[in-house]
């Protein structure tokens, strides 16, 4: 075993830079943070202030690596950290946030909080603390293939009746092509219409692509974790992949934590850069569409609305493109009130949904959405991560809303103009 | 009537001065002492009742500019009359007599009139070294203060240099000047501060301790009557204060306007002294008034309190340097600091063992 | 006024309002002198009032009918303002420079009236010359 | 000790100390800050991230609308205080002595319109550190003691102005020790934020730019 209290704390050392040693400098106590969390205004409960999930590490900084925090030490004003406090602090890093990173949008001084939280649950997991769930995900992820456990010979089974409906070849393992496909185990599992619906967008605008047979999980436990070197194992397997089938792209698919995963925190996590390039599906798309080679047919004219996944939008940067996507085949979209950067989580990222212990305050905390949702008077709710769409569709039927949710390559694809014969 | 001759009315007879003149004389004191218009009739009638006042004047470390400011700004005047009537014992510097005569003098007065004489003293005392910086007639100005001082029933102390030390206390104070309220403790003192004090304020004071007793001190023995309000309180320009109006040079269009001089370092905000209200040879003027400001002579340590030109929120010192050298000296502790973090840091690296899946449970 | 020095500064200050306060007092002080004969003096070196402050009120009071030139040791010029019982006293010294000035509520100023030392005295040097 | 020796003690010494605390602690901070690195970024950045670095620091000085109830109080107050401190005449004169830099003040109706709304954001921001429950859960005694040190400089300096309390002598020298009082507690408190919330900003940021996210 090499988790422990000891490593925990070693952790929590070992990730403190400059920007969290400036961020807890600047911290003034001030509570906006709480205003942004959906946890603090769905229950307000203080215990949830963004802020307040990472004291402990506050406290190692402080008594670590400064010197007015030394001398209090040394004078006895301030206590260690405790393996109590560690504990106590397992339900605010993961059980009640989601990382969405909205306090990060509002913090006055600027704090990056999620950046801290990351490395909180960092320590937490060093210390043998991380959630069960998370922890059975990672091993799932690694020894079977997926997150949720199915081999290979399950995702073969979907190309092949998506092959039968589409009547278009998906190739496995195929060098030289294009682009490497990812997807998440959400998709493959419950929405793996997608599959059938990027195979034909793909053939309509001439692009080659494969998936790869060791592979083809996008979701990484590892980084909701924490476990740094977990999440490297998961990438690193992407990496391989691609390196060896010498693909220059890989598409992670609908999911948000996945795009983080692999556009932003990979390289890093593993030592090096890519030699390869990192799409969201729909930058991909939404370059195809530049480009003149997507073309779609005929306009959804009810009122639809947009789900900003928090990790692609508000923290991955890919803002435009589902806009841009989305305009092509709408007539009638209509922004939330709060949108892109300053979306509100549906409650379920973060690796919240995994968690069971977790699942009333996740029922609780859809409330927002559900405001946001009612004031605007839609039939549709379109998004672009599997996580949210799920946690949509839950809410959505927890609340008897009369709501459909979709995923934004499926609407596409609905609308797809198909010119040449397959 | 016997003692007609020993009183003031008398001397008043023998000048041919009406009581109408002198109430005049008392009620422009009054005014300045901010007396109320009746009690400036009540002094000028006790005035002339009072027995002719045996005063000894000490003159230590000075310039003689009190004894000039006093002396020089009176034409035969009304003021002078104070003067004229009490029997000046002993000055060193207004005396006929000389040598030991002089001395003998000061003896003798302070012999006939123990206990009763009035002891005026100008100039700071040397300390340092036994006092031998400052001698009158062999005697350290320590040793007469405290000899002259034993006795007296009152001391006045006059100008900044016996009120607070003055000139001579100035930074480095080489002789180690003191105030005569550093060493006399056992009597009333009054304080009459102002290099020099203007003249109406201690011929006021005089008439003040001859009718009414000591008048009303301020914390720092100064009478409330002339110290009780500061330049700035009482400057005609503090409308322009108020109102963020300042001269920015000594000859810009502020300054030709009469703006206030904060900016050029007035410091009348903190000096209480009467000069806006008094002025000075004869009511002409004052310095803010002739267009410079206020150094704060009437206060403590004016001297030391920064540059008579920088405006009285600055420092007295140069707090610039003294960032630049913490800035300096907080950037090598900065780095030793920041080498022990490292080192921590380091630490923590070595010491990590990576989270493996058999952590979470599974097999490798 | 004599100015002694041509200096280059303005020293007219801007007016306070201090005159409108002055007027409020002294009719207090009049209706206190025909009630209970108490007379009152208000000293106005010690207010703090700008130069045009004072003209102001010069202005406002105006000149009555009595105007009295006192010659003591310098001269006192004293009038009754266009208010009767408001006087209006000035103390100069010999050479002009004012020392005191006030405004006294009364019938007669205080200065005015013989005083019974200087009475006494005359007396005696009347009896002498015959 | 009178009351012009405790005024030239402020202006003198106690000057000169507090702004050599202060600037050898912040000196002190800045470098622990930056002395323990920031990870390189390996993974493809869409910019070099320079333009939001900065453009945050600028940006996040702008009113939170949506949150308008929770900030407009401190919001008041941090303007209030940076108008009153740089541009009080008098003060500036100070910065003038100290750093050789004039920038001419304001007259002094607006700088007193500004303290009074300064006091009142600050007293505002008190109660609500005691009603809301995300501020009162987050508030230690150092957050009180923060907030009192702010609060002091400008009560007495507002007291001074206006000849209120003690006299005028006394009260500027208290208002200047109280001054230098927040100077030395600024490196060693959560008031190290007047420098370093640059610093926080920029790392935000400038990460942000690096991945396409608007801020």
């Amino acid at each position: 075993m090499s988790t422990s209290f000891q490593q925990g704390i070693n952790v929590l050392k070992k990730v403190i830079d400059a920007p969290i040693a400036a961020y807890f400098s600047s911290c003034t106590s001030c509570g906006l943070c709480a205003q942004a969390c959906i946890f603090y205004t769905e229950t307000g409960n203080p215990k949830y202030t963004p802020i307040r999930r990472v004291e402990p590490m506050r406290r190692i900084w402080e008594q670590e690596f400064t010197l007015v925090g030394k001398a209090k030490k040394l004078l006895g004003l301030s206590k260690p950290v405790t393996g109590q406090d560690l504990k106590d602090n397992v339900e605010l890093a993961f059980e009640s946030c989601t990382t969405c990173g909205r306090c990060t949008m509002v913090c006055p001084v600027g704090n990056d909080i999620v950046y801290m939280i990351r490395r909180m649950r960092e320590g937490l997991t060093a210390a043998g603390l991380a959630p069960k769930s998370l922890q059975a995900a990672a091993v799932r992820t690694l020894e079977k293939g997926s997150v949720m456990g199915f081999p290979l010979k399950t995702l073969e089974a979907m190309i092949q009746a998506a092959e039968k409906e589409t009547g278009i070849k998906i190739n496995i393992d195929e060098p030289n092509v294009d682009y490497l496909l990812l997807l998440s185990s959400a998709e493959v599992m419950q929405f793996n219409e997608i599959i059938g619906a990027l195979a034909q967008i793909f053939k309509e605008a001439g692009v080659s692509w494969t998936f790869s047979s060791d592979a083809y999980e996008a979701g990484n436990p590892g980084m909701h974790m924490g476990a740094s070197e977990i999440e490297a194992q998961m990438i690193n397997r992407i990496v391989k992949a691609a390196e060896q089938l010498h693909i220059k792209n890989v598409i992670s698919p609908e999911c948000g934590h996945a795009y983080m995963a692999i556009r932003w925190e990979g390289p890093n996590v593993i030592g090096r850069p890519y030699p390869f390039k990192v799409f969201h599906i729909i930058e991909v798309l939404d370059n195809l569409r530049k480009e003149g080679r997507l073309k779609t047919t005929g306009l959804e004219s009810e009122r639809i609305t947009f789900h900003d996944p928090c990790q692609a939008a508000r923290r991955g940067g890919v803002n435009q493109p589902q806009r841009n996507l989305l305009n092509m085949v709408t007539s009638n979209f209509i922004e939330m009130t709060d949108n892109q950067s300053c979306n509100w989580c549906c409650g379920g990222g973060g690796g919240m949904n995994t968690i069971e212990s977790a699942e009333p305050l996740v029922k609780k905390v859809f409330n927002r959405k559900k405001k946001q949702i009612d004031e605007l008077d839609v039939t549709t709710v379109v998004t672009m991560c599997a996580t949210c769409r799920n946690t949509l569709e839950e809410g959505i039927e927890e609340n008897n809303m009369n709501i459909e949710v979709m995923g934004l390559t499926e609407l596409l694809a609905n609308h797809l103009l198909k010119e040449k014969k397959s | 009537m016997t003692n007609k001759n020993n009183l003031l009315a008398g001397e008043l007879e023998r000048l041919g001065i009406s009581r109408r003149t002198f109430l005049k004389f008392c009620t422009s004191i009054g005014s300045v002492m901010a007396l109320s218009p009746a009690q400036a009739a009540v002094m000028a009638e006790k005035l002339v009742t009072v027995k002719r006042q045996s005063v000894i004047w000490l003159s230590f470390q000075e310039c003689t500019g009190c004894t000039e400011s006093i002396t020089r700004s009176h034409k035969p005047s009304l003021e002078s009359l104070i003067f004229d009537f009490v029997s000046l014992d002993y000055h060193h510097t207004l005396q006929a007599a000389s040598g030991h005569a002089a001395e003998q003098a000061r003896e003798q007065a302070m012999h006939d009139n123990q206990g009763k004489y009035i002891l005026i003293v100008d100039g700071s005392i040397p300390i340092k070294d036994d006092g031998v910086y400052s001698t009158i007639a062999g005697m350290t100005n320590l040793d007469m203060l405290q000899q002259v001082a034993k006795d007296a029933a009152a001391i006045v102390a006059v100008g900044s240099c016996a009120t607070f030390g003055g000139l001579p206390k100035a930074s480095p104070n080489p002789t180690g000047a003191v105030s005569v309220s550093d060493i006399v403790h056992d009597k009333p003192i009054i304080n009459i501060p102002g290099c020099p004090p203007i003249p109406v304020v201690m011929t006021g004071v005089l008439a003040h301790v001859l009718t009414f007793g000591i008048p009303e001190l301020d914390s720092m023995g100064r009478p409330k009557a002339f110290y009780g309000d500061s330049i700035h309180d009482r400057c005609y320009r503090r409308p322009y204060y108020d109102r963020g109006q300042f001269a920015k040079s000594f000859d810009d269009e502020g300054a030709r306007k009469g703006w206030c001089l904060y900016e050029l370092g007035c410091k009348g905000p903190i000096t209480h002294n009467a000069c806006a209200t008094v002025k000075w040879n004869n009511g002409t003027s004052f310095p803010i008034q002739s267009g410079h400001g206020c150094l704060g002579c009437s206060e403590p340590d004016f001297w030391d309190a920064g540059g008579f030109y920088k405006a009285l929120s600055t420092g007295t010192n140069s707090p610039g340097q003294w960032a630049t050298a913490a800035l300096a000296a907080g950037a090598a502790a900065g780095l030793a600091s920041a080498y022990l973090n490292k080192s921590s840091k380091a630490d923590a690296e070595k010491d990590h063992q990576p989270v493996t899946l058999e952590d979470m449970g599974g097999k490798s | 006024m004599k100015t002694p020095l041509n200096l280059p500064i303005e020293i007219a200050a801007p007016s306070t309002g201090m005159a409108q306060a002055v007027l409020h007092e002294l009719a207090g002080h009049l209706q206190q002198l025909i009630e209970s004969g108490k007379t009152e003096v208000i000293d106005l070196t010690s207010l703090p009032m700008s130069s045009s402050d004072k003209q102001q009120l010069e202005t406002q009071l105006g000149k009555g009918e009595v105007d009295i030139t006192l010659t003591t040791i310098g001269e006192s010029r004293i009038f009754e303002t266009a208010y009767s019982g408001i006087w209006w006293i000035r103390h100069y010294t010999a050479d002009q420079h004012l020392i005191a000035e006030l405004i006294e509520i009364c019938s007669v100023p205080q200065i005015i009236k013989s005083h019974p030392a200087d009475m006494q005295q005359a007396l005696s040097r009347l009896k002498n010359t015959h | 000790m009178n009351e012009i020796e405790l005024l030239n003690w402020a202006r003198g010494p106690g000057l000169a100390y507090a702004t050599a605390i202060m600037f050898f602690g912040l000196s002190i901070r800045v470098i622990e800050i930056l002395s323990l690195g920031r990870p390189e970024e390996l993974a493809e950045v869409r910019d070099s991230g320079v333009r939001d670095g900065w453009l945050m620091i600028l940006k996040r000085s702008l009113p939170e609308v949506r949150h308008w109830k929770y900030i407009t109080a401190s919001y008041i107050f941090h303007i209030g205080l940076l108008v009153v401190i740089f541009f009080f005449i008098p003060h500036t004169h100070l910065f003038r002595d100290v750093f050789g830099i004039f920038w001419g003040g304001w007259p002094n109706y607006i700088i007193d319109f500004f303290t009074v709304l300064s006091i009142a954001g600050m007293l505002y921001t008190l109660v609500a550190r005691f009603y809301d429950p995300a501020r009162r859960i987050l508030s230690k005694m150092s957050d009180y003691l923060a907030w009192l040190v702010t609060f002091l400089p400008l009560v007495t300096g507002y007291m001074a102005f206006h000849r209120l309390g003690l006299d005028y002598t006394t009260m500027l020298a208290v208002h200047i020790l109280s001054v230098e009082l927040l100077m030395i507690a600024i490196p060693i408190s959560k008031l190290t934020h007047v420098v370093t919330f640059t610093m926080a900003r920029w790392y935000t940021g400038s990460n942000q730019g690096r991945r396409g996210v608007r801020s």
